[in-house]
This record gives structure tokens, C-alpha cells and sequence, in this order.
């Protein structure tokens, strides 16, 4: 494993405080409206600037940071959309439009949320649509269409994203298929540039989601190896039959080569292979938490089942987050066709 | 179902198509959830009257006597008009074990109350110390006269919150053996001493529910078979429920989930999810066969191999899932079934619901240790 | 499981006795001429009249009777060309043309090996070829090509074979890729009758080959099963380890729900779902064989990986059938095309 | 390796693959069979001189001392020109644990001749009832004066009619209990006593042999560490096999195949197989990551989980065999290799091989009882 700086330790270890056990604000929240307080904290402390240059008023910080912090914050189950603030701050900040910064200076003070809704196909949308996944937080909903030339970064506010029914997911958020009308929105970047720095905020996105979905398997799984030394069944611990042993030994093995590929995909940021390299990280990290998720609950038995329990919120957060910012499916089929 | 059908067979397939798409009311079209006694009854009651509500019933305790072929057949064109899931328990659990170790007084005052929907049963077997290795359960039983008075915690009691019986695991001797010394009783839930609180699942319904006994005293006549005698019949009980366990029923419904998505994916499907519903066609298709191969009433000698069939139908129908979640894209985590082009798509609650799957009825992984035992004749061993 | 009749058992085990044990004959092979003595035998016997009707000289057997003759044969690893035999004589039967006729007297004669090659896609051939699997046993190629009123059926003899590689195969057989030149060959029928009856041929071959593969899987299974009791490690046999019992319970799962595919393709035959069936059959059979096999092989450890042991060419065998008569990706290609 | 190369990185791999393709004999070049000594070892000379023979050896052996990063640099270039494996036992077990515990004298008078090729070493544990249960061997080693005097029979001895020594587990103490007793000892196969009868495998090769002891009477300074004291020398050295084991050498080749697969179908490959081609990438760089992650010299403290990358690194391997079997189509069990637009492709031969990827060096059962008990600290149990 790669093993965080002790500065590393200290940024996770903050935010995770600051965060405190979120699995009482994703239940509460069902798709409603969320309750702002903790991300008001979270903005006053700086959070959505880690990954700005300091001379922008942010951290400095690098991807690799961005991937500790993430891995650690995953597991509280806080509701508040930190990937897709941490990830867009940059996009805001390169525009270099009057709008843009804006936009990101209200951002950075908490006071408006901008999320970035990506293309991507279902059949509610077999011809490709923009999902907005958190949409109950969006103040704003940025959104990249075109190419080369023709490519145009628009913001849209809450108002144009009315029309788009609301569908609740099963992590206590919500999500909307925004379309995107000729001329509607608010123009913050156009042009190859803009493109360039709006793909890298996805990269952003998909590392950011493959390490929450690494820090989610980690979680379950202690609690599961908890589990299997603490429940007696036909006189000794479960976690004394074989059967389920190597079970948890792949488990683990799963869950490291997941995060080894994480952390590999965070040093390739900014390099050639960036783009394969967090398809990659997500692909992996979606499909090992849809698996290692599915065994934590079984070899739970009957309470794995129970929502009475942390596993089932976490197993819902999993299953959403495997499918944001890019499904396995559609990040895999990405590299084939580049590869 | 791939064999060719013969001419009755086809002629009950269109009946039953027929019929469904008749008789069957729109609000009970594409559920998700087991609908609640209020809403399902009179559609329980609607094909009781029909005879078509224990396909795999005797004919002469009631129920229809029906082929696998027809049982087939049934399941097949519930899940593609999309009927809802009823209470199984009676059907397929208590009425099959009254059949086979019930007096005649008892079949005779229970099973017509299963046909008919008067009662809904639930089963009291695990407790929170006793999930896999049931013979530890601890509710205790205490013979006192012409009763015996029950006191203990029942938990994750599918629909014990709607049923108006339970039959029960208890205790009922603590000098025996563990295997021994089990009562295996049947309980009116309207009793003085019982109460219920449900549990919400990681489905977000409340299918489970704890029963707690605080001395309920229940008629001796109650007891199945004799007292402290209950563990052969639970282990029978346990075989009749793998088998209707192992009926291809929701691994069918979890397949109409994909062919809709297929469906509405239209020429996006593309040829990696062809492939993919291509797959899930061929599980579905393979399970179905081996249940087709359950022994009839008319093949009592062979024995069928419950288990495995209990291991197929869970894995199958959660196999199918996860394709259903690949198909899904971006939509696979919404909530609440949504509506495209006039068809009904469910996302993630059968998904969900179906990770229940590999762990009621015995765990599969019991399952992997008894087919172990019993079919394959494994070494016992002396540590793990 | 479906049981065989008490007439089935007869067949199945007078067909393998005439077999033998084709282990040695498989390794003899090795891509080179075959030794037709047993062929001969076999032909004696009557066997490729298995599927003809009695009028035509043959047995009037149903795809179910050649379905557990051939499950239980497959065990023997004979080399003879049995599948493609039985499911080629209904073919040549129903082309109702001299030439054909004359093809298969000759073959049910024992006199001349007529096999069926099957256009397939590989790396050697992008855009597909015909493929001729067993080639070093046929003297004649019965190809099928374009379709409806111009679909024909041809005949090739070995010279016009000799110019395609012969490339031997891991089970001791060997293949060529076929091209079809205008006007090569000799025709046996045309028109939608004859491409009706061709592609229930291609039906047959994969539901033979379904059921071989079935068969090979319980010998191994039945080894492994064997084994586990018998090889004893860290003072018990291995098969009192829960690991390994699990595993194989679930190989035992694996191999019931593939065998009752195969039985339930076999009553599908004739049907209008038929095509579907075989195609999920020889599917199925696949890529349980491949799975169950690579299992049987590494419970039994390093002896499994020796080629001094029968479990070795079980594998092999598996492997080439599990490609040859349609791979699973192919057949489960087609199904997804048609449904 | 996905990460940014440092500029030094960059340099190294330009000149590793210059000095590859300049340098590496046609007839060597995309081998599925790993070459026998006449034919491999002008080769593993040249390396030796190059000094890139022995990555993963300190400096102070003669070794690169090379980083992890350096490491699969040279994997990954070898994997891309199609370079043979060479002969490893050397240089991956028997030198580092000769760096650990051998004598002075032992590790002047070996490791030398390990870097330039003038030894090939074979390894002497398993016995035809000693497999996963190591311990049990039987093989004697009796002690007379100067002389340990060994009889005994070793079998699935990888290489071992082509090795000039074998290092060898062998009971010198039957009273003691089976873990102790057992002395690890390096025996030159030329001594007399010794005969090898080569084995064939799966793969249809003479990868493995059988070796006969018949009081084969060797020095006892070739004793390595102390009489009786091989235990714990064979529980170091078989976590330094696994890293090893763990490097993705084996993945790399095997994806290799998977490319030039793809390559060769071309537009043929289609949706579904750009998916699978993407998975493989996936996996392989996914243990290529695990693996940059071992501790390097300069990190003693910490360490590597080498059970883990052990069982990461073979069953991905074996799962990109998979992918190239799937690829292959009608082409899969083709028994050689074939030429197709000027690259040449391996069909089944690595795929066969890599059955045993799983089985040796610890069964990989072995390794999830290990991180069960070591890395997860499960609780023992008292039966299975």
C-alpha cells in the first residue's frame, strides 16, 4: 500500500472531523433539498481549493493528495458533493473568463455550488444526455459540448434545470438529465483550451470517485473481518471457517490492487497517460466495490441485509458512485477505442 | 422455456396470457416491492378462484397439480406481463410440510385458509444468536398442561409485521441434544404476549421483522409432528423451500428487467450489450431447465438436489442483477422505477432486494457445505 | 439430472466400448494421418446413421438419444471425428441430389470421412474463413456459403484442401482455414431448402459438441472429486478443507445447470427454438467446461499440470471444443443479433 | 506503469529498448517456451555484461539495485520485443537467500556464478507426498561426519534436467517436531547418486523433473544456515519467491499476446473485444501498480504483502490468458504459434502454461490461508 505523507494524514484526518459520521445527512436527505451547514464548514475551511495553485488562493495541493483525503472522507458517508467541488475548482479557475471567476470566487466562499453534469447514456437517455448527479445541491450546473473549435463550457443556473425531473438515487441524493438548448446558459470558456481543461476536470472527477469508492471497500471490509472474528456460529467464529477465509484474502487482494491502481493513476496526472490512467482507476475501483461490497453483505448474513446497519448505506453510496462520473462499462470502452 | 410445448401446453400458454392480461389490475402491473395484504389480496383471492394460486400443490389438497412444464409456463407469463410477488410462506412452506406431517385437523383448518388468502403465515426460525446453526436456537417452549407457554426473540421473519401466523422453532426440552428438544409449533400472531417491530432493509422496505414471545400461550394441538420433535420436520421443510427457492420465478423477472433495458437502449445497446443480455437469456434459460427437471408427484423415488438448485436460482437471478446494472449507465442507482416509453423500468430495487437472496433458506454457503456432505461425499475434517 | 433411458445406456455404453480408451489414440495423433481402424468399427456399427430415419438406413434416433451417447463418449477422448459424423448425415440425406447421395453411402460406409468446416473468425483470418476442425480425418469438406436462393452447398476433396496449412491443435488434431474459390468444389444442393438443412447441421455440431463438453467436465469433476478424498496434507484428506469443499460444490452446480441446458436444447431440436437453444447450449457447455476444467486442475495440484495424468488431455480436449463449432463469445453474439 | 517518468526514467527505457532491439537474437525473440540452456544462455551472458541481469540485486551482489520503477522498465520492454524467459531460480531464489543467510564463502563461491550464467540452479522441495504440506517431506539427510548423506525422491522440480545444483529441503532430525529437523542444503547434480527423470506437462512441455537421491553423500558446508535450521530459511525464501512471483513479468507477456491479438483482428474486434482488450490493460496495470509499491532497498521497515502479489500477479496473468483465449476464436487451441502480417502470435502455449502459475511457489490456496491468519488475523478455527 501506499502509504499517506504524515502531512497527508493530517489533511484527511481534519476533514474527516470536519465531516463527522455523514450517515444521518445521506438518510435524511432522500433526494430532498440538503441542509448546507457542514458544506459551509467545509468551504470556510478552504476545502474546494486543494487542488489550486496558491496563487489562485488555493492549497497547491497535488492529485495524490486529493486521493488520500477522499479515500478517508469516503467512508463518513457525508452527502456533500466534495469530488465534483474539489474537481471543478480547477476547470472555474483555468477558464480565465470574467464569469468564470466568478463563479468560482462564490463557489470557494460556500456560497454557491457549481457541478459539473457529464454526457453519458441509459436507457432514460439512450441518445446521451447531461446527468447531474447530487442535483438537490447544484446552485449551478456546468456543462461541456462540443469540439475542438465548437466546444463551449456553459454554466446553467438552477432555474434552467427546473424542467428536468428530479429522480432520487438510492444514497439519499438525487439526479437530473439536464439537455442543453442552442444558446441556453451562461458562456464561461470556449475552444480547444477550454476542452482541454474541461477533460481534465472529468479525469479529476473519475480519480476523485475511484478513490471514495477504494475508501468505501476499506470500510466495509474492516467491518466485515470485524464481523467474521465477533459472530459465533456452530461454536467458534465464523471467520474460523475456511471457506470464508479465503473469500476475505480475496476481498483484500481486491481491495489492494484497487487503491495500488489509484494511487497509480494520481501520480499520472498531468502526464500522457492521465486520461487512461483514471479510466482506468475508475473502471477498477467501480468494479471492485460492486463485488467486495456484495460479499461484505453476504458473509453478514441476515444483518448485511438490514438497513439498521452502517453496511447497507454504504453499500448504496458504493453502487451510486460506481455508476457517476463515468460507469466501469463506459470508462473501459473509452481505452478501447483510444487504446 | 425452450423445449417444444406441446399442443396443451401451448393452449395453457396462451390461457394464461390471456387471462393475465385481462384479469390482472393495472396498479399491480411492475411492482417492485411485494405489495401490502390490502392492495394484493383480492388479486391472491382473483387466481385462488382461478386455481392457478399453488401450481405445485397436490390436486388433492387443493392445488393444482401442475407439471414443471406448467409451473413454467405460470412463472414465465407472470414476469412478462410483470405480476406482482405475493406471500409465499403458506404456499410453499407451511402448506407443503402440513401436507406431509399435519393432521388431518390441522390440513384441514390451514390449508384452505392459505388457498384462499384468509391467512398469512410467517416463519420463526432464526434467532440473533441462531442464524446458520439453527439448532441453537433459545426460544423456549414450556409444556404446561394442554399449552405451551413460548417466551424468546424471533428475528428477520420476512413479513412477520403483515402475516396472522407464524410457525415457530422453540425449545421445548434443554436436556436433549441441541438437534433434539426443538418443537416445531404453529402460532396464532394475535395472541396475547407477542409483539413485532419491523426492520428496514438495504432495499428501503421493511420486509424483515422481530417477533418477541413474552409467555404465549399456545395449544398443544398447535404442534406439528411430536413434540421435541421438530428438527426432522425443519430440515424437511428446509428441502421444500430450497426447491421453490430454486424456481426460476425471480431470476425470470430479473430477466424482464434487462430485456426493457434492452429494449429502451434500442440500437445503443450495442454489441457488448447484446452479448450481455445474450448471457443473461442463457443463464435464465439454463436455470429453467434444471428446474424443469424437479421430480413430478409422479417421480417420488428421485430425490432432487435441492440445494444446488437453491445455489443456481439465487446466483442466476443476482448474475442477471449486475447485467441489469450494467445496462443501467448512469441510471442505475435512481430509486424508483421509471416509465419509458410506456414500459415500466425498474433500476436498482429488485438489485437491492436481491442480495437477500444468497442468505435466506440457509445461506448458500450452508448450501455449498451440504451439497459437499450429502452429494458429494466429501471428507469430514478435523480442523479448518 | 435428466437419466437416460435403459435404451440410452445401452447405446451410450456399446459406443463406448467400441471406443475405448482414446487417450492413447488422441496422443498418437498429434496432427498427423489418423489410424481409422476404430473409425472403420464405428462406421460398421451404423453410428453416423444415429440421427437418419430408419427409411434412409439409419437408427431414427432423436437429438436427446445423440446427446447422452455423446456425453458419455466424450469421456473416452476418442479422436474420431463422432460429432461431426452423426451431425452431418442429415444433411447429406436431405440434399436429395445424386452426388450427396452418393457422399453418404460412402461415409456411412466408413469409406469417406465427410466433415463440415464452419465459418469463424480469428486472428488469422480477420474476416473470417472456414474452418475445418479434425482436417487430418477428412477426405471430403462439405462447405455451405451465401444465402437464401444462393445459398450452395459445396463439396471439397482433400487435393483441393492441400494448399490451406494444416495447423495441428492441443488435442492432438490439427485444422485448416478453407477459402472458397468461385466455382470450386462440387455441389451438393442450393437454395433455401439446402441452407435450411445446413444450418440444422451447424445445430447438431453444437449441440454435440455441448454435450461432449459436458461429458468431459463430470469425468473431471468426478476425478477431482475422487482425488479430494484421497490425497491427504496437513494430516487430512484435502477434501475436508471447507475451500476446496465450497469450490467444488460450486463446480457441481456448474456442471448440473450446463448439463440441463444441453438436455433442454435437445428437446428444443425441431422446434421454433431451436437455433437459440443450441447456440445457449454450446454457450453454456463452454464456458463451464473451460471454468470446471482450470478448477479440476489446480485442486489437483502440480499432478493436475503433468501431462502424465488424464486430467492433462481432458483439458486440452475441452479447450479445442470449447472453440471449435462456435466459440461462446460467437454463439452468444448470434443470439443477441436475433433477439 | 502509468505514472510520469522522471527524465532518468525516460532515459533508461529509450535505452533499453535501443539496446533490445539492437541486441536481442531474432530466433529468441516472442518464444512461448522458455529456451533451454544452449540456446538462452548466450543471451543471459549478454545481460550479465549489460548488468541488467539481476535487477532486483543490491549493488554489493553485483546486482542493479535497480528501483521499482527501473524493474518493470525492463519487464515492460522485454514483454514489448517478445524477450525469452531465462532461467530465474537463480537469480530470483536461491541468490537473494544466499544474501541473507549464506556463509562468506558460499555466496563467493555462488552468487558469481548465478550472475553469469555459468550455474543453473533447480529447487529440491516438493515430494510426492509433500506438496502444499511442505513440511512433511521425507527426503533424509543423515549425517556422517563431514558428509550429509541424502536419499530421498523430489518431484515437480521446475528445470531441474537442465540445472547444474539443486538447493534442497532434507530431514536430518526425525525426532524432533516436522518443522524443525529439516536442513536446507545446496547439492551439485553432478554428484553420484543423482538421477533426474524429466516430466511433461500440460502444456507439452519438459518443464518439470523428478530427482532420486541414493545416499547421494554432499559436503556438509553446504549447509546453508544452520543443521536442522531450514525451516525458517524455507519460510524467507519462499516470501522472497512470491515478490517475485508478484512482479508482473508473466501479466506483461501475456497481455503482449492480447495486443497483437487485437492488432490482428483489427476492426473485426469489435465493441465487445475493445472492452475486453481494455479490461486486460486494466488488470495488468492494476498489478503493475501493487507491485511498484514492494519496498525498496532503502525501506527495509516495511513489509510487502508478498502472498498478495503473489496471488494478484498469477491470477491476473492467468485472467489476460483468458482474454487472449476469447480473442483467439477458432484460432484458440491452436498448438504453435503463428505469423500474421509479420508479428507472431501465441495462441494456447502461454495459456496452458499459466495453469501452473497458480499452483507453484505456494498453491495460491496456500497464500489466502496465509493472509488470512497473517495479514487479516482471522481466527484459527477447530474444524472445517
Amino acid at each position: 500500500m501506499i502509504a499517506p505523507t504524515p502531512e497527508q494524514v493530517l489533511m484527511r484526518d481534519s476533514l474527516i472531523q470536519l465531516l463527522g459520521d455523514g450517515v444521518s445527512r445521506m438518510r435524511g436527505a432522500d433526494g430532498g433539498p440538503p441542509d448546507r451547514a457542514v458544506w459551509v464548514d467545509i468551504c470556510e475551511a478552504g476545502w474546494p481549493g486543494l487542488l489550486l495553485p496558491e496563487a489562485s488562493g488555493g492549497w497547491g495541493g497535488t492529485a495524490i493528495d486529493m486521493v488520500m483525503v477522499l479515500e478517508g472522507a469516503a467512508a463518513t458517508l457525508a452527502p456533500e458533493p466534495l469530488i465534483a467541488a474539489l474537481a471543478t475548482a480547477p476547470l472555474l479557475a483555468a477558464c480565465g473568463t470574467e464569469p468564470a471567476h466568478a463563479l468560482l470566487a462564490n463557489m470557494l466562499a460556500g456560497q454557491t455550488v457549481v457541478l459539473p453534469a457529464e454526457m453519458a447514456i441509459s436507457p432514460l437517455a439512450p441518445d446521451g444526455g447531461f446527468v447531474l448527479f447530487d442535483a438537490p445541491w447544484a446552485d449551478v450546473a456546468v456543462i461541456g459540448a462540443g469540439q475542438g473549435d465548437g466546444f463551449r463550457l456553459v454554466a446553467l443556473s438552477s432555474a434552467e434545470m427546473e424542467d428536468a425531473p428530479l429522480r432520487r438515487t438510492i444514497d439519499g441524493g438525487a439526479q437530473r438529465i439536464l439537455s442543453l438548448a442552442a444558446g441556453a446558459g451562461r458562456l464561461l470558456a470556449e475552444g480547444p483550451k477550454a476542452a482541454q481543461a474541461f477533460y481534465a476536470t472529468r479525469d479529476l472527477l473519475r480519480l476523485g470517485a475511484a478513490a471514495s469508492l477504494v475508501g468505501l471497500v476499506a470500510r466495509a471490509f474492516a467491518l466485515t473481518v470485524e464481523y467474521l472474528g465477533m459472530r459465533s456460529q456452530f461454536g467458534q467464529p465464523i471467520g474460523a471457517f475456511q471457506a470464508l477465509q479465503h473469500r476475505a484474502a480475496s476481498m483484500h487482494v481486491a481491495h489492494a490492487a484497487a487503491w495500488a491502481l489509484v494511487c497509480e493513476a494520481a501520480l499520472a496526472v498531468g502526464g500522457d497517460k492521465e486520461r487512461v490512467a483514471c479510466a482506468m482507476a475508475k473502471a477498477k475501483a467501480s468494479a471492485t466495490a460492486r463485488g467486495v461490497l456484495k460479499d461484505c453483505v453476504q458473509m453478514h448474513g441476515a444483518i448485511g441485509f438490514s438497513d439498521e446497519y452502517v453496511l447497507a448505506p454504504l453499500f448504496r453510496r458504493a453502487v451510486t458512485l460506481a455508476s457517476a462520473f463515468g460507469t466501469p462499462e463506459a470508462c473501459l470502452a473509452e481505452l478501447g477505442c483510444e487504446g | 422455456m425452450l423445449r417444444i410445448e406441446t399442443e396443451a401446453e401451448q393452449a395453457f400458454r396462451r390461457e394464461v396470457r390471456d387471462w393475465y392480461e385481462a384479469e390482472l389490475p393495472e396498479d399491480l402491473r411492475d411492482l417492485t416491492f411485494r405489495p401490502e395484504p390490502a392492495q394484493a389480496l383480492g388479486w391472491y383471492r382473483r387466481l385462488s378462484q382461478k386455481g392457478w394460486i399453488a401450481p405445485h400443490w397436490p390436486k388433492a389438497f387443493g392445488g393444482m397439480g401442475a407439471s414443471p412444464v406448467e409451473q413454467v409456463i405460470l412463472m414465465e407469463e407472470a414476469a412478462r406481463i410483470g405480476a406482482p410477488e405475493l406471500p409465499t410462506q403458506g404456499l410453499n412452506q407451511i402448506g407443503p410440510i402440513l401436507q406431509r406431517f399435519g393432521t388431518p385437523e390441522q390440513q384441514a383448518r390451514h390449508l384452505p385458509a392459505i388457498l384462499n388468502g384468509d391467512v398469512i403465515w410467517c416463519q420463526g426460525y432464526s434467532e440473533p444468536g441462531s442464524g446458520s446453526d439453527l439448532a441453537s436456537l433459545r426460544t423456549r417452549g414450556r409444556v404446561e398442561g394442554d399449552e405451551i407457554v413460548i417466551t424468546g426473540h424471533k428475528i428477520w421473519t420476512t413479513w412477520g409485521h403483515h402475516a396472522d401466523w407464524i410457525y415457530a422453532l422453540v425449545r421445548t426440552n434443554e436436556e436433549l441434544p441441541r438437534r433434539q428438544g426443538i418443537t416445531f409449533i404453529l402460532v396464532d400472531l394475535k395472541l396475547p404476549g407477542i409483539t413485532r417491530r419491523p426492520i428496514r432493509t438495504l432495499a428501503d422496505e421493511c420486509e424483515f421483522c422481530e417477533v418477541f414471545f413474552d409467555a404465549v400461550r399456545v395449544p398443544r394441538a398447535n404442534v406439528v409432528g411430536i413434540l421435541d420433535g421438530g428438527w426432522n420436520i425443519v430440515t424437511a421443510l428446509l428441502d421444500e423451500e430450497r426447491i421453490q427457492l430454486g424456481a426460476p420465478s425471480h431470476a425470470l423477472r430479473a430477466l424482464e428487467r434487462v430485456r426493457r433495458m434492452a429494449r429502451a437502449l434500442g440500437p445503443v445497446l450495442g454489441a457488448s450489450g447484446r452479448l450481455r443480455l445474450a448471457e443473461a437469456e442463457t443463464e435464465v434459460a439454463a436455470l429453467t431447465a434444471a428446474f424443469l427437471q424437479t421430480p413430478t408427484e409422479a417421480e417420488q423415488g428421485r430425490t432432487p438436489d435441492a440445494s444446488s438448485l437453491k445455489i443456481l436460482s439465487t446466483e442466476t437471478t443476482q448474475r442477471v442483477l449486475d447485467i441489469a446494472q450494467e445496462l443501467a449507465g448512469a441510471a442505475a442507482p435512481l430509486k424508483s422505477p421509471a416509465s419509458v416509453g410506456g414500459t415500466v423500468i425498474d433500476f436498482s430495487e429488485l438489485f437491492l432486494q436481491s442480495r437477500r437472496l444468497s442468505i435466506y433458506g440457509g445461506t448458500n454457503e450452508i448450501q455449498r457445505g451440504l451439497i459437499a456432505d450429502r452429494v458429494l461425499k466429501l471428507p469430514k475434517g478435523k480442523r479448518p
